[in-house]
């Protein structure tokens, strides 16, 4: 090796080298943080915008809307006949009753509601088990849905066409509360817990 | 033309002629590549397989490639850990055929799964159970080791090895080879075992099942055993080969007939504990079953010929030839008895594995036979050429016989 | 009563332990059961599925005979679901050994689970299975015109590449328990939960349910004269049982060397 | 190394650090893993069927006529399951294979989506979409025009059954407007309904007691193969196995294969194909002989049995006399090749027998037997005297609803119902036959006939496909010019219609369905709409109101707004037990006694048919008003045809109106479709003489036709006999049907009932000849 | 495969396994850092073989 390649050695290692290094690494820690997750995930906007507090206010509890049929299944997101129920006429002058009203309950058209809890095909999910049996409050999963005065923005997973919910709202996949997330992993924590069933056909089908 | 990057000392066949064998393995690769690409697109139903077989060729040809790569950690293992100096002579052509075999072995692994985008769920959801599980683990791991032992054969190219850092780096590897080496033996000793305990274990199946040692199948001993007398034979067959092709000695023949002696006795030690084997499967667990062993040979192709020719002419006869001085000396009968105990192992593993799915179990089932299609013909013999492909390279810019100088002055 | 949660051998809570009776003098290879349980459990069908090594049939029905010759031929059929094999202590042949831990057996129901999108399509278990109860999908599977309709949200469709097999209607347990943790019950009652092919049988010839509780009739038949289990000897442990008021169709439920006696 | 150079270096290894400790890579990998789970988005991604409330609805399935009670799954608006209902008398939980596969005739292939009008040649495909209103415009312009012009007479009408309103409104709209020609697809209930008729002097059918019977002659009745109500007789055969354990109860089955039936029998009887009347006589010959029959129900309620005088003083030939002459063991081991022994001892076994039942229809009954073959049989329950007893026969009245109100015909169709029917049935030649389907291809072939048809009306049946001789009855009736089909799906009918006008499914409609064949009690079953119609197709009795209400002159009988109105009103009271329960059944039913006598002239039971000789049948031989057996002359001499062909009827292959759907298919052994090939069974001895081995390919050849097929060796099959299965080789429907074996009904021909004129053909005689 | 995944017990397979194979890794990961790394050095050193 000659002599200049020695000199050059020794300037590589000096400072300023490493302030490429420290470059890399924030350019790549800002991508991944930040860029990455508002490339995966599209937004979109839910039909009406609900307000979760005032219903609740209104009819009392959560199963008034989201009830168990008698064969013990869940009946999930009310169906447009439950909305006509009250709001065959519009009860005041909000905009997003008039929309519900005019785009849905005039055509008699379904509302179509994107499912932030949607879980894939292969999962088996009983509210019945949970809530019935297990005795679990709705916002153990569902957090303060119920308190909230509007529908937050859907974020939907470009790969997998799931709800960033899911995987929860913190890109890190970090959590605090039991509804930040809902992970098969998640699942299985709660169930390692309370000591429940852990075999695959519990949850899957 | 390729002049500078051939090693020093070594005279090669000019470049054109090189180009022209090249071109002509690439078409047979290039087959073999769209044959995998059509069942990795299709999916397997553009294969023979099917409910009943579902193993077929594919898992012939891993089982097969794998046990005649067996040389490589076998000869690693007897250069490092017995520090038998003579074999590396012959190691570095060992280490390629075993990168070749175990790099196919991955490649059709990954064709004869339905979904190979999920096949890394095999390490991530590990049954520790399954016998294709710890294979799995041993061969991607032993894969790497086998990188690791070629590298610094790459590395020795006359260009690379200018480079310093190439050069260290490949020292270094050097260095520390014996580490890697006895890791790869540790692993190969398992998978190899683990092979044979993929059929062994299948009590569903009188033809695979064996009897248990503490958590092994006998089939997990049988099947190391047969690879390490097998691999050695299958590098003396490709060395062989190879100087017949290049007509030149390559490796000093004492290196050769220590290593088919070698595989000699272990052959003999194969094929004693395998009739043991056999016997006590048909005498004891096959009655416990309900049947008898002629059950386990009903039909053209599965007849007791089969097991005669496994053992006899693929077994007893090169393992007379190799034990016996004369034997391995002479080419003649080194050769042949060398093709015989490849063949032998290959039979082995496609008896273990299709003859064992091909016998009915419910009594009221039929017996159904497989013949592979040509998607499965062409990926399976596929790594010969691979082999080939690669070993012309090799042998072309690396230097893998450091005794090719001495013997061809 | 029933035995609450029983310890196996091994330590497991046990639960329920379901298995079936199968009734061949009764069984009249109609093939009700094969439909009924590719209807319900969304089994797809191809154009020619008359290769029978590459069509799905989670209920297969098998015919034997006597082997004689006419007019002394008989023939029974034998109607194999999954055997949902405990082997020794859920140690069934297809259990251990699938490397991706797709396939599971429950200690709580005795069912040998096959979760479709951990599979990655290896099939060591169809080789470790001697029934033959396991299919891979070689195809993508296909609804002609509006047959999506007809798809059960119950039981997710598989995709290609991965193996199948029957799963007594495990979504019908789930459907069962739904309905009694609705009502605030923690058992399930006989009749709440029944396959799909035992409850579409014209001649009533299968029969389901708790093999370890004793007000079940599969716990009484099983313990019948004419009761025996497909390759018993290999120590599969099946919980599937047969009945047969014929010696040859029990000797044809497992291996025998010539001239040995047979249950 | 230039500072570039290792900076790049050093940025490159920043980056990999950074997104090594960011979400990037481990989120995609675990992104990229569902993905590969679902496929979201790429063709092979599979369906995810939406979840929704659980809806079960109730109805009867009309997939065959066994009316089973079925219960639907209902995923909101989907139907996803069809079950059998629970508690239904019939079937009590329990469907069969073609039932629970209902599902493809609603959402499957072939479906004719809306009101189609031929647009090319016929039976080339062309097909011009019409609207509905448009389609029964043009159709009854035609029609009115065929009426102005005197002929309306020459319209017929092909339907799969005579019974339930549906079938009934048809031959209303015929009567209305001038046509006698309403025919219905003939099967054993046919024959049946007519021996019952001459013996018992009932309009009513043979009623099987079989639940409660314990000693069970099946005279080749695919018991368990189809045969009746299927689930009903599954039930009933595992309640005999039951009992057969503890030797209480047996099944004998007669037939020269060893089908299902015949081994799920406690013995099966091997007997040359076509000689069952001939054993039976040989039953009789026993048991009279021996004195073994029942004295007081002979002595007291039969007429016919000892020789008699009539009016005249003649004195005529009865049952004993004949029997004992011409039916000893001998001479019918002879026959039938059974031996001496074995006839003597069944015999003796079936008299003796606490409630011992005699049954017949060939495999699942759908081709008639003779007339006397029928008589031979059931003479055989009449002298153990289990008439109107537990576990025996019984005449089975029609379930009285309300009537409509009467046709108004006016002249042109008074004058048109007084023209001879066209099939000959009524007539002078066969006075007793209600109708005659098999009759229409040779009169119209040879042009015999009266006069010519000039349009058809084709509604529950597919005569291109489920005729004997398929060939010379395609070439009959496509010389009919104008052909209206109303079928739900596209089948070989269809295909040569000129219009079709698509009927809703069985899951979309409203029918009543009538007591099915062989049933103990009367009952009717409620088919209802389970789902909305998935295409633009209507209720067949809509259409016929409205066709009725559109043609020229027939208004006035066609009051109805629309066949639910109809429908409600024709079963009155029975209407809300039928929409409540599914099902009503004469639960006050029980057959009468003996003492309250027959409605024959005699007052009796008649083993002699005087009711044949009274509708102007006269014959010098007594032997032509008894039971008897008279060999059934096949075509072909023995020597080109060597073997005898019979149909293989099994449960996994629907072989009639209603095509096979593909879950069924499915079923199929590969000894029975392997690819397109059919596969016939014969046995090995059979297969040596002709040099054939498994799988060979051969000619099947009859003298009706001929056609390629494969052989498969069985020793369940009589030396001698080719085995073929039905229900394949149709060449209509969708690529999961079509062209998949042949059809049997292309090599079997046509024989003819001397008396009631029906094709009773059985079979056919072949020869097979491998192809090299 | 990591003691945090969901499947992972620790019983005696999954430590004989897992113990084994972790153990093979690591001799593999840290031999070729280890040559990786003493190569740099080398090369600092500017040693040359």
């Amino acid at each position: 090796m000659s002599a200049q390649h020695e000199k050059k050695e020794s300037a590589a290692s000096s400072p300023i080298v490493i302030v490429f290094f420290i470059i890399g690494l924030a350019v790549s820690l800002f991508v991944g943080w930040s860029i990455f997750p508002k490339l995966l995930y599209s937004q979109k906007k839910q039909p009406i915008d609900f307000s979760h507090s005032i219903h609740l206010d209104a009819v009392g509890d959560c199963e008034s809307c989201h009830f168990f049929r008698e064969d013990g299944s869940f009946s999930g997101i009310p169906e447009l006949s439950n909305c006509v129920e009250c709001h065959e006429e519009a009860q005041g002058e909000d905009p997003e009753e008039i929309k519900l009203i005019e785009n849905y309950i005039e055509p008699n058209k379904e509302i179509p509601w994107l499912v932030y809890s949607r879980q894939p095909d292969c999962v088996f999910f009983s509210h019945a088990a949970h809530v019935k049996m297990g005795e679990l409050e709705c916002k153990t999963c569902h957090g303060m849905i119920g308190e909230s005065d509007h529908v937050e923005i859907y974020e939907e997973n470009r790969i997998t066409g799931y709800s960033r919910n899911i995987w929860g709202k913190s890109i890190g996949g970090f959590k605090s509360n039991t509804w930040d997330r809902m992970k098969m992993d998640d699942c299985a924590e709660c169930h390692e817990e309370h000591g429940t069933n852990q075999a695959c056909f519990v949850c899957h089908k | 033309m390729d002049s500078a990057l051939i090693p020093q000392g070594v005279k090669r066949c000019p470049f054109p002629q090189f180009a022209l064998w090249i071109g002509f393995l690439s078409i047979f690769m290039l087959w073999a590549v769209v044959a995998a690409g059509v069942a990795w697109i299709k999916g397997l139903n553009t294969t023979n397989l099917n409910d009943y077989f579902g193993f077929g060729a594919w898992i012939t040809a891993d089982l097969a490639v794998i046990a005649l790569g067996g040389g490589a950690f076998f000869t690693g293992f007897m250069r490092y850990i017995l520090g038998i100096e003579d074999f590396k002579h012959i190691l570095n052509f060992a280490v390629i055929i075993g990168f070749v075999c175990y790099s196919s072995a991955l490649v059709i692994l990954g064709l004869d799964v339905g979904q190979p985008l999920r096949s890394w769920f095999i390490f991530w959801h590990a049954n520790v159970h399954s016998m294709l599980t710890e294979v799995a683990f041993c061969i991607s791991c032993y894969f790497t080791v086998l990188t690791i032992e070629y590298i610094p054969l790459v590395l020795e190219n006359r260009q690379l090895d200018k480079i310093p850092l190439v050069h260290n780096f490949s020292h270094n590897l050097h260095r520390i080879m014996a580490v890697f080496a006895a890791t790869g033996a540790f692993l190969s000793f398992f998978h190899q075992g683990s092979l044979g305990g993929t059929v062994g274990v299948l009590f569903g199946r009188p033809f695979g099942f064996r009897e248990h040692f503490a958590i092994w199948p006998t089939a997990f001993f049988l099947f190391i055993i047969s690879a390490m007398a097998c691999g050695p034979c299958f590098t003396i067959l490709v060395t062989r080969i190879t100087e017949l092709i290049t007509r030149k000695k390559l490796v000093k023949q004492n290196v050769i007939a220590k290593l088919a002696k070698v595989s000699g006795w272990l052959m003999v030690a194969y094929l004693a504990l395998k009739m043991i084997d056999t016997v006590y499967w048909a005498m004891v667990t096959l009655p416990n079953m309900g049947v008898s062993v002629m059950d386990m040979y009903p039909e053209s192709p599965f007849t007791i010929w089969i097991l005669i020719a496994e053992l006899g002419f693929c077994g007893a006869i090169p393992a007379i030839i190799l034990i016996t001085e004369k034997g391995r000396n002479n080419n003649f009968l080194l050769v042949p008895a060398t093709i015989l105990s490849c063949f032998g192992a290959i039979l082995n593993r496609y008896v273990m594995t299709v003859q064992t799915l091909a016998l009915p179990v419910l009594p009221f089932d039929k017996f159904v036979n497989y013949i592979p299609n040509w998607v499965e013909w062409v990926t399976s013999l596929a790594p010969f050429v691979y082999l080939a492909l690669l070993i012309s390279l090799s042998y072309r810019y690396l230097p893998v016989f450091p005794q090719e100088k001495e013997l061809n002055p | 009563m029933k035995e609450e949660h029983k310890e196996g051998a091994h330590g497991h809570k046990e639960k329920y332990k379901y298995g079936m009776v199968i009734d061949l003098d009764k069984c009249t290879g109609c093939g009700a059961c094969m439909v009924a349980c590719m209807t319900e459990n969304n089994v797809p069908f191809r154009k020619d599925e008359s290769n029978k090594l590459v069509s799905t049939a989670w209920m297969r029905v098998f015919k034997a005979t006597n082997g004689k010759s006419y007019p002394d031929i008989d023939v029974c059929y034998f109607p194999r679901p999954c055997m949902h094999c405990e082997g020794e202590h859920g140690h069934a042949p297809c259990v251990s050994v699938c490397p991706a831990t797709a396939t599971d057996y429950n200690y709580e129901t005795g069912i040998v689970s096959q979760i479709y999108t951990r599979c990655f399509g290896c099939r060591y278990c169809m080789a470790a299975c001697p029934y033959h109860a396991r299919y891979f999908n070689w195809w993508d599977p296909v609804w002609p015109d509006k047959m999506e309709k007809a798809l059960s949200p119950d039981v997710s469709p598989r995709m290609r590449g991965v193996v199948e097999k029957c799963s007594f209607c495990f979504h019908r347990f789930q459907r069962a328990r739904d309905h009694a943790y609705a009502e605030g019950r923690r058992e399930i009652r006989e009749d709440e939960y029944q396959t799909a092919c035992t409850q579409a049988c014209p001649a009533d010839a299968i029969i389901f349910g708790d093999l370890n509780n004793p007000e079940h009739k599969v716990y009484k038949l099983k313990k019948s004269p004419y009761a025996f289990r497909l390759l018993e000897r290999l120590g599969t442990n099946p919980k599937v049982y047969y009945l047969s008021t014929r010696s040859w169709v029990r000797r044809a439920g497992d291996n025998y060397l010539a001239g040995e006696r047979s249950k | 190394m230039s500072l570039g150079r290792r900076g790049f270096l050093q940025f490159c290894l920043g980056a990999g650090a950074g997104i090594t400790f960011s979400p990037l890579p481990w989120k995609l990998m675990d992104d990229i893993s569902i993905w590969s789970q679902t496929f979201r988005g790429i063709p092979i991604e599979v369906p995810v069927p939406p979840v929704g409330e659980v809806n079960i609805e109730k109805s009867v399935c009309t997939l065959c006529p066994g009316g089973c009670g079925i219960s639907v799954r209902k995923i909101k608006n989907r139907a996803v399951k069809i079950e059998g209902a629970e508690g239904h008398p019939i079937n009590d939980g329990g469907i069969c294979i073609l039932g629970v596969a209902g599902l493809y005739q609603l959402y499957g292939g072939a479906r004719v989506k809306g009101p189609l009008k031929r647009a090319g040649n016929r039976g080339e495909g062309k097909w011009e979409e019409i609207s509905w209103s448009a389609a029964i415009s043009e159709i009854s312009k035609k029609l009115s025009q065929i009426r102005r012009n005197g002929s309306a007479h020459t319209v017929a009408c092909i339907s799969g059954k005579d019974r339930g309103t549906v079938p009934q409104l048809f031959k209303r709209l015929l009567t209305a407007y001038g046509s006698p020609n309403f025919i219905s697809m003939p099967s054993s209930e046919d024959t049946e309904r007519l021996g019952l008729k001459l013996m018992q002097g009932e309009d009513a059918s043979v009623g099987y007691d079989l639940e409660n019977a314990r000693y069970i002659l099946s005279f080749g009745s695919g018991l368990i193969d189809g045969w009746g109500s299927p689930v009903r007789v599954f039930r009933a055969n595992s309640a005999w196995r039951e009992e057969a354990v503890k030797g209480l109860a047996k099944v004998v089955q007669i037939e020269p294969r060893l089908s299902n039936t015949a081994a799920k029998a406690d013995r099966w009887v091997p007997i040359a194909p076509g000689t069952e009347a001939a054993l039976a006589l040989g039953f009789a010959h026993v048991i009279i002989k021996e004195r073994r029959y029942n004295k007081n129900f002979v002595m007291n309620h039969c007429f016919g049995f000892e020789d008699w005088t009539d009016n005249s003083g003649k004195v005529h030939k009865g049952l004993k006399r004949m029997v004992l002459k011409d039916y000893s063991p001998d001479v019918v081991s002879e026959i039938t090749g059974i031996s001496v022994s074995k006839i003597v001892a069944l015999a003796r076994e079936f008299a003796r027998a606490k409630r011992p039942l005699a049954v017949c229809g060939r495999g699942k009954g759908s081709t008639p037997e003779g007339l006397q073959e029928f008589m031979a049989i059931y003479a055989l329950n009449t002298l153990v005297g289990n008439i109107n007893k537990t576990g025996g026969v019984r005449a089975l009245p029609e379930v009285r609803t309300t009537a409509w109100p009467g046709v108004a015909q006016d002249a042109i169709a008074k004058r048109g119902m007084n023209q001879p029917r066209f099939d000959r049935a009524g007539t002078k030649a066969f006075p007793v036959t209600e109708s005659l389907f098999n009759q229409l291809s040779g009169l119209m072939n040879t042009g015999k006939g009266a006069y010519t048809l000039s349009a058809l009306l084709v509604y529950g049946a597919n005569p291109y496909y489920t005729a004997h001789d398929k060939a010379a009855v395609a070439e009959a009736l496509d010389s009919i010019p104008f052909i209206v089909s109303f079928s739900s799906h596209m089948d070989e009918t269809a295909q040569h219609a000129d219009f079709i006008l698509p009927s809703h499914t069985n899951l979309e409609r409203y029918e009543d369905v009538p007591t099915p064949a062989g049933l103990n009690v009367p009952i009717i079953g409620l088919s209802r709409p389970v789902v909305d119609p998935e295409y633009d197709t209507k209720h067949v009795g809509d259409t016929v109101i409205a066709l009725g209400k559109s043609i020229d002159g027939i208004a006035d009988s066609f009051v109805w707004d629309d066949y639910e109105s109809l429908l409600k009103e024709t079963m009155g009271g029975k209407w809300d037990t039928l929409i409540g329960e599914g099902y009503w059944k004469d639960a006050g039913y029980s057959p009468a006694a003996w003492s309250s006598g027959f409605k024959t002239p005699s007052g009796k039971f008649e083993f002699f048919a005087t009711g044949l000789y009274r509708a102007g049948i006269r014959s010098h031989n007594d032997n032509d008003y008894l039971p008897r057996y008279k060999p059934v002359v096949l075509e072909g001499d023995p020597g080109s045809y060597p073997l005898v062909l019979i149909p293989i009827e099994s449960t996994r292959l629907a072989d009639g109106a209603v095509a096979n759907p593909p879950y069924l298919t499915k079923t199929v052994a590969d000894t029975v479709l392997k690819n397109n090939d059919i596969f016939v069974e014969v046995n090995p001895k059979t297969a040596a003489a002709y040099g054939l081995s498994e799988g060979a390919v051969a000619m099947l050849k009859t003298p009706t036709g001929e056609v390629k097929v494969r052989t498969h060796m069985y020793e369940g099959v009589r030396p001698g006999v080719v085995a073929i299965p039905t229900g394949l080789g149709h060449s209509a429907y969708d690529d999961y049907l079509s062209g998949k074996g042949v059809n049997a009904n292309e090599v079997i021909g046509t024989v003819e009932d001397p008396i009631s004129g029906l094709d009773i053909a059985w079979g056919s005689r072949a020869s097979l000849v491998g192809i090299i | 495969m990591f003691p945090f995944c969901f499947e992972w017990h620790w019983d005696l397979g999954h430590m004989v396994f897992h113990g084994a194979l972790w153990y093979a890794l690591s001799i593999l990961g840290i031999g070729l850092t280890y040559a990786a790394i003493k190569s740099f050095i080398d090369l600092k050193k500017g040693g040359h073989h």
